[in-house]
């Protein structure tokens, strides 16, 4: 229950390395601290760097899984009247392929950043609360598992070994198939099977592991600061993070219970989406809405974030208009909450709220348009260096114009009459994803790796990994815009011959198949930096911020001595700046380094959710016995959560070599 | 580097126990009037007043309720801005989202179920 | 350092080459359902404003991307580059606001003609052209339809569109007919999950709600006042309405191509809609030939032909009243569709299939016999209707004619267990495909 | 049991002087803002497009005893008030007898409310009942379920009490974050009160 009053300090003793002995927890069972196996200590650990290098990796798993699902749609539509795949397995795909993108690929890599430099760019040893932060990422994983649950299932199917039962057998649809967004009453019992029930609470679980996470990081950005760390003096990227988080704290609650409404109409017959008892099926859109367009933030600020930091230390010169960027982030994401309508405009709202909508989606695009004329006034004057981040982070402000540009004639509602729904639509949000969202993701990964690991990447592999995306990602969606303005509708598994769109269509394709080379290159060459990169120094870019300072990778306690930050651009000024403004170090005060003590128990409590989410939707398919399963999950995360708070949190010290 | 940012105080936060008495005194008149304004309600709806009127007033005393609980017995007056500021974040959100939603709603888009075939009585 | 650059030049020479070559492999703007080629004032309000939106963030990209590229070009690193380091100035804030302001003012001149454009498209006119009393020239009208424009209640099914003409009392399946320059009000309506209404060269869309009631006009071609004062055509009367009539026969009268625009399960894609453009004349007859609907076949009166049926069927004989046995009798056709005369065809699941024959198109639109010069293919249309009655499931996965009986069209000889449908023979739809072409 | 969900850096140095856990319970309060939010306003939207599925004759809900529990729950609330003040001036067994108290008055709440749901389903009001049924059980039973929720918390704090590791400093602020949780769930039942009882009454 309590936590601090029986902290055992058995630990002055001297620590070089980082073995440690296990210490015993207070349930008297040991605690899996370092120096036991690799693998338990990476299962167990607390340790906001590493969790953010899982987080990195899982997420780029299934951005590769996302891009595999993506290529087999392109694939099918290379052609008309093509019988590649059938339809239902195209409407998985393209529900899955846009679920997996943003809840398993760019959510937890944009969570893998913050994860990773938070804490360092703000000076502090770790998150507020480490165990929490642990939690997240074993809950996302367990999320990610229930949601792609189907495609396992599909294939014991395909293979004879499992047959479904129950009152949605007939439909066959073990796999989501209803669209990202879901949009009632397609996901009714009677459209829709088991696919729709592991995507709700994969969803579901997904929301908790992001809200707990968000939480996290909003209280370790206020709380955790190091001395001098003014708000004001916080990097950008923390800014956005903090921004971002708090969003996902504002919007998700909408769709948790948008989603809870929907699981009690499946299984409970109650009436919220089911127009036959008076329900209003456009609710849903609303409340998903709600939550999606703060959502479309919440993806893309971070990438904003990282663009705002590399580009500054390739000029040369500090981030021009700091304290705007910070704000129009900050008005972005307000505003993001009185915008979501814009994504009904053909629902038929009435002349009133459309004309609203409307100009308040205008007004979304002013902070936007600031960002890019700081990143601009950035560049000027400064001195361009054209190394791998920079080239994405400049690939970045381009294509996320063009991306936002097309955002703008969107917001004309009656001109949205014709894009609504259609391949524009397609073409504008990947321009924004891909041209936006990824390339600025890949510059974080050049300009962070050889801090992540220690190595410098090598050799101009990067530049053609720029070259294949850049150019992929264009000849993709570029086309798109035409389609879409030529009428072809979203969604649609195969199309006719004669309609104008063959051509485009193959063209999309092969630019799809760049695109995909590109994203191989990338994962080449991040091996090729992890096996046999030069190591890359503790500050290879001439960088302004405060991980830089760190060694690389940085040590499991971050800084030796809390360092005491005197101006914006920290490093900046303590290597270029005048002599008041170095980084000072506050005093040994010789009682070592208060370390967190690593736990089973998060990780055992959010895998609960594994067979709760698996046992429930599939009890609602019909399966025998998967409501034990389901009870049997909630007992182990209560479990997990009981004997998580009875170990209470240990920890011990490190009295790090002094090297500074 | 001014020293002065630079706060040497603990960590656990440093509660002004002096104050509990005075808390005491206000915390039991508090609930005093929460069952008061509680009572009141009650008997509102049942006086025969305009109904525009005794809708203001309910929803005035709730209000005053509300917040009267946040700021005392949640004690967000005593507390950092920082805390309000959270708070206020997502109050102000969701009564902004959720009032304008209330609105998009109205009984003239609403159409009765369909049922194949069916031409409605009417037209 | 420098072969990155050289890289980066090659790669620039690389993309502009290829992004040129995307532009030029479909400079055909006017394709069947382009947004570009409008045919209504609607669509046509609707492309003027993205073209708006286009011309001022084009004029936007050009500046901003413009200061964008000089800045990369001219303030690049230089080899040995020994300046000292740039000025670390934090920002202008005068140019901030400069620039919010000029971008605010940019978004202005988008905002009104925005905003215009929403209260045209959302407010359904009911000027004297289009009243139904001032054109239709049918004497089937009621009363208090006369001063109404024409209604029609567009329904949408998994996967299939129901166009009611209630004013007339009247229904068709997947095909609308329109008369041109005249508004029409169309009230969308859902019964099973959302559909959205997308007939790109008339309006752009609004979706189909079940539980909603939502509504939107359409027109094709403008209507007499506004193309005269758009031509500024001077002239007599009689010469502008010749000139007019001229306009909306040339340009108007056709046949447009819609479809489904929002997710609604597995054959979505292939949930289309056809439109066609008419004259008052040719509407009115569509609209009396439609009422009257079909004779039995060999023009025999139904009751004459039922009590044949009933008694002796075999002596109806003939590929069509053997077509016709199958549709009412074995084939079960009439459970779901209705066909205007036919006293026992009255079922409301499927689509109405009075005049199917007259239909350009089948099964949602996905099946054409459009021929070249806008006429039938009949042999097309044969191949069409026996493929769709053969193998609906093939023609659009999961649909309800495949669905309701099992897997298949036929009897189901024993209701415990469906495998033991005795599906109808592939001589059995040849003779049904026959009676339906009858049907116009 | 969030605030055990914590290890804690007594080297790091905060900025502002506020408890890691009673910012993350803020956060987590204005988070549920919104939560309740969606559940109200889905309420209230379905009673006004649907404003006569319910049969306006028959009196659905007693006034009385609703006042009753709203009258408890703000009572516990006072107790709960106490006994997080007790906690800040070490007063262990002040604050075992308040928060016995609130766990008294809390779990009456939840006999009220259960009472209340037997009730409304042999007058015929099920989940299943148009949407009147589905958004009114979905959004108190959600608000019930808060409700348990802290009772269970409050149960173990109190058994905890008397293990003796308690202490007036860390452990009064865990006894606080409960309290705002308590008191949230308070806050809600008030508006609960007047926008979906006192306000259907009077337009009936």
């Amino acid at each position: 229950m309590s936590t601090t009053v029986t902290e055992t300090h058995e630990t002055s003793t001297h620590y070089g390395s980082h073995v440690l002995k296990p210490e015993r927890s207070n349930l008297g069972l040991m605690r899996p601290d370092h120096g036991k196996s690799v693998l338990i200590d990476w299962l167990t650990t607390v340790d906001h760097k590493k969790i953010g290098i899982m987080y990195g990796v899982i997420a780029l798993f299934f951005l590769l899984v996302g891009g595999v699902e993506a290529l087999v749609i392109r694939t099918q539509l290379a052609f008309p009247e093509n019988d590649l795949i059938s339809a239902q397995r195209y409407n998985q795909l393209f529900t899955m392929h846009g679920t997996t993108m943003i809840f398993l690929a760019i959510m937890p890599l944009n969570a893998a950043f913050f994860n990773f430099l938070v804490p360092l760019q703000i000076g502090a040893r770790d998150v507020a609360f480490p165990r929490i932060n642990s939690f997240s990422l074993w809950a996302f994983v367990a999320g990610a598992l229930v949601i792609n649950f189907g495609w396992f299932l599909q294939l014991l199917e395909v293979m004879g070994l499992f047959t479904a039962s129950g009152p949605t057998a007939g439909m066959n649809d073990l796999v989501p198939s209803m669209g990202w967004f879901g949009y009632a009453p397609i996901t009714g019992i009677e459209f829709t099977g088991a696919g729709t029930d592991f995507w709700i609470m994969g969803l579901q679980i997904l929301g908790i592991a992001s809200l707990s996470a968000a939480m996290n990081f909003v209280v370790t950005i206020i709380n955790m600061r190091a001395v001098g760390m003014k708000m004001m003096r916080l990097p950008v990227f923390t800014w956005m993070t903090l921004i971002v988080s708090l969003l996902i704290v504002f919007a998700f609650p909408a769709i948790t219970i948008a989603l809870a409404e929907l699981m009690f109409d499946r299984v409970f017959g109650t009436n919220f989406f089911v127009t036959a008892g008076g329900g209003q099926p456009i609710l849903w859109q609303h409340l998903f809405w709600i939550f999606g367009h703060p959502e479309v933030y919440i993806l893309v600020l971070p990438a904003m974030g990282i663009v705002s930091e590399v580009l500054p230390a390739f000029s040369k010169k500090p981030l021009f208009g700091y304290a705007i960027v910070v704000f129009s982030g900050a008005v972005i994401g307000f505003l993001g909450f009185a915008v979501w309508s814009h994504h009904m405009f053909t629902t038929g709202l009435g002349k009133v709220a459309t004309a609203a909508f409307s100009l308040l989606t205008m007004a979304i695009a002013v902070p936007t348009g600031v960002k890019i004329f700081n990143w601009v006034g950035t560049l000027w004057g400064g001195r361009v260096r054209f190394s791998a981040p920079m080239i994405f982070a400049l690939g970045f402000v381009w294509m996320f114009m063009m991306g936002g540009f097309s955002g703008i004639m969107h917001s004309s509602a009656p001109a949205d009459a014709q894009q609504q729904d259609s391949y524009f639509v397609i073409a504008h949000f990947h321009y924004v994803a891909i041209g936006g969202i990824f390339l600025a993701v890949v510059s974080g990964i050049y300009f962070w790796l050889p801090k992540i690991c220690g190595k410098m990447w090598k050799g101009n592999l990067s530049l053609w990994v720029a070259i294949f995306s850049t150019v992929g990602l264009n000849v993709t969606f570029f086309p798109m815009h035409f389609l879409g303005l030529l009428g072809m509708p979203r969604r649609t598994h195969t199309y006719l011959e004669g309609f104008g769109w063959e051509t485009y269509n193959l063209v999309c394709t092969i630019g799809a198949y760049i695109l995909a080379f590109g994203i191989f290159l990338l994962v080449v060459d991040i091996i090729r930096c992890l096996r046999s990169g030069e190591p890359a120094g503790d500050d290879p870019w001439d960088a302004r911020t405060l991980e830089w300072t760190t060694t690389s990778p940085p040590q499991v306690y971050n800084f030796a001595r809390n360092p005491i930050i005197p101006a914006r651009d920290a490093l900046w000024e303590h290597k270029h700046g005048p002599e008041n403004r170095k980084i000072t170090y506050e005093p040994d005060d010789g009682h070592g380094i208060h370390m967190p003590s690593q736990s089973w128990m998060p990780m055992i409590a959010s895998l609960g959710f594994v067979p709760l989410g698996l046992g429930l939707s599939m009890m609602q398919a019909g399966v025998a016995y998967m409501g034990y399963v389901a009870i049997f999950g909630l007992l182990m995360i209560s479990l997990g959560v009981a004997l998580w708070a009875l170990e209470g949190p240990g920890g011990y010290h490190l009295h790090p070599e002094e090297e500074n | 580097m001014s020293q002065a940012d630079y706060n040497p105080l603990p960590v656990s936060p440093a509660v002004d126990h002096s104050g509990e008495n005075e808390k005491y005194h206000v915390f039991v008149n508090l609930a005093l009037v929460l069952a008061a304004i509680t009572g009141v309600e009650l008997v509102l709806v049942y006086l025969p007043f305009n109904k525009a009127f005794i809708f203001t007033v309910l929803v005035s005393l709730s209000m005053f309720k509300f917040v009267a609980v946040i700021a005392w017995f949640m004690h967000l007056i005593y507390d950092k801005l920082m805390l309000t500021l959270a708070f206020g974040t997502g109050l102000v959100i969701a009564a902004g989202t959720y009032t304008a939603l209330l609105f998009l709603f109205s009984t003239d888009y609403v159409a009765p179920h369909e049922i194949p075939g069916i031409i409605p009585p009417g037209m | 350092m420098k072969k990155l650059s050289n890289g980066y030049s090659r790669f620039i020479s690389f993309a502009t080459a290829l992004l040129a070559l995307t532009f030029l492999s479909g400079c055909d703007l006017n394709t069947r359902m382009s947004t570009f080629d409008t045919k209504g004032p609607i669509a046509e309000a609707q492309l003027d404003l993205f073209m708006l939106t286009v011309w001022v963030t084009g004029f936007i990209f050009l500046v901003v991307g413009g200061v964008y590229v000089f800045a990369v070009i001219k303030f690049r690193e230089r080899p040995n580059d020994d300046r000292p380091l740039p000025s670390q100035g934090h920002g202008n804030p005068l140019v901030e606001i400069g620039l919010i302001g000029a971008s605010v003012l940019l978004l202005v001149i988008i905002a009104v003609p925005t905003l215009k454009g929403i209260w045209y498209t959302h407010t359904t006119p009911n000027n004297t052209y289009s009243q139904l009393g001032t054109w239709y020239e049918g004497d089937d009208l009621a009363a208090e339809a006369e001063e109404e424009i024409l209604v029609i209640r567009v329904i949408g099914y998994q996967w299939w569109w129901e166009f009611e003409y209630p004013q007339f009392g009247i229904n068709t399946g997947n095909e609308m007919i329109i008369p041109a320059g005249k508004a029409v009000h169309l009230e969308l309506r859902s019964v099973d999950v959302i559909h959205s209404f997308w007939l790109p060269r008339i309006a752009g869309k609004v979706d189909l709600i079940p539980g909603r009631a939502n509504s939107m006009w359409i027109q094709a071609g403008d209507d007499f006042d506004t193309w005269v004062e758009k031509n500024g055509i001077e002239g007599g009367e009689v010469e502008l309405q010749t000139a007019y009539a001229n306009y909306l026969k040339t340009e108007i009268h056709n046949y447009y191509y819609g479809q489904c625009a929002e997710y609604c399960g597995d054959s979505h894609a292939r949930m289309l809609f056809r439109t066609t453009v008419v004259g008052d004349d040719e509407f009115a007859d569509w609209v009396a030939s439609q009422k009257t609907g079909h004779t039995a076949p060999e023009d025999k009166s139904w009751d004459e032909w039922y009590k044949t049926y009933d008694s002796h069927p075999e002596s109806l004989s003939g590929d069509v009243n053997e077509g016709l046995k199958l549709f009412v009798g074995r084939g079960k056709c009439i459970a779901c569709h209705s066909v205007q005369g036919n006293p026992r065809a009255l079922g409301v699941a499927g689509p109405d299939l009075t005049m199917v024959a007259s239909r350009q198109s089948l099964a949602a639109g996905w099946l054409n016999h459009r021929a070249e010069d806008g006429s039938i293919d009949t042999e097309k249309q044969y191949e069409n209707f026996f493929k769709w009655i053969k193998e609906p499931d093939v023609v659009k996965p999961g649909n309800l004619m495949w669905k309701s009986n099992g897997n298949g069209i036929g009897e189901l000889t024993d209701p415990e267990d469906p495998d033991k449908i005795k599906l109808l023979t592939d001589d059995e739809v040849r003779k049904i495909s026959l009676y339906l072409q009858t049907l116009k | 049991m969030s605030d055990t969900a914590t290890a804690h850096h007594e080297d790091g140095h905060k900025s502002l002087i506020i408890d890691n856990k009673k910012l993350l319970m803020w956060l987590f309060l204005g988070s549920d803002c919104m939560f309740f939010g969606t559940l109200i306003s889905t309420h209230l939207i379905y009673r006004k497009i649907n404003p006569t599925e319910i049969d306006p004759t028959v009196n659905l809900f007693s006034l009385e005893l609703t006042s009753f529990s709203t009258f408890i729950l703000l009572m516990s609330s006072f107790l709960m008030a106490l006994a997080v003040s007790a906690m800040h001036k070490g007063q262990i067994k002040s604050f075992r007898r308040n928060v016995i108290g609130v766990i008294f008055f809390g779990l009456i709440f939840l006999g009220c409310q259960v009472y209340e749901f037997t009730e409304f389903v042999h007058l015929g009001l099920k989940l299943d009942t148009g949407t009147f049924g589905s958004t009114f059980y979905l959004m108190t039973g959600t608000h019930g379920v808060h409700v348990a929720i802290g009772i269970f918390w409050l149960i173990c704090m109190y058994f905890y009490s008397y293990t003796g590791k308690m202490d007036a400093h860390e452990s009064a602020v865990d006894v606080e974050v409960a309290g705002l949780y308590w008191h949230f769930v308070d806050i809600v039942w008030i508006i609960i009160f007047t926008v979906v009882y006192l306000i259907e009454f009077i337009g009936k």
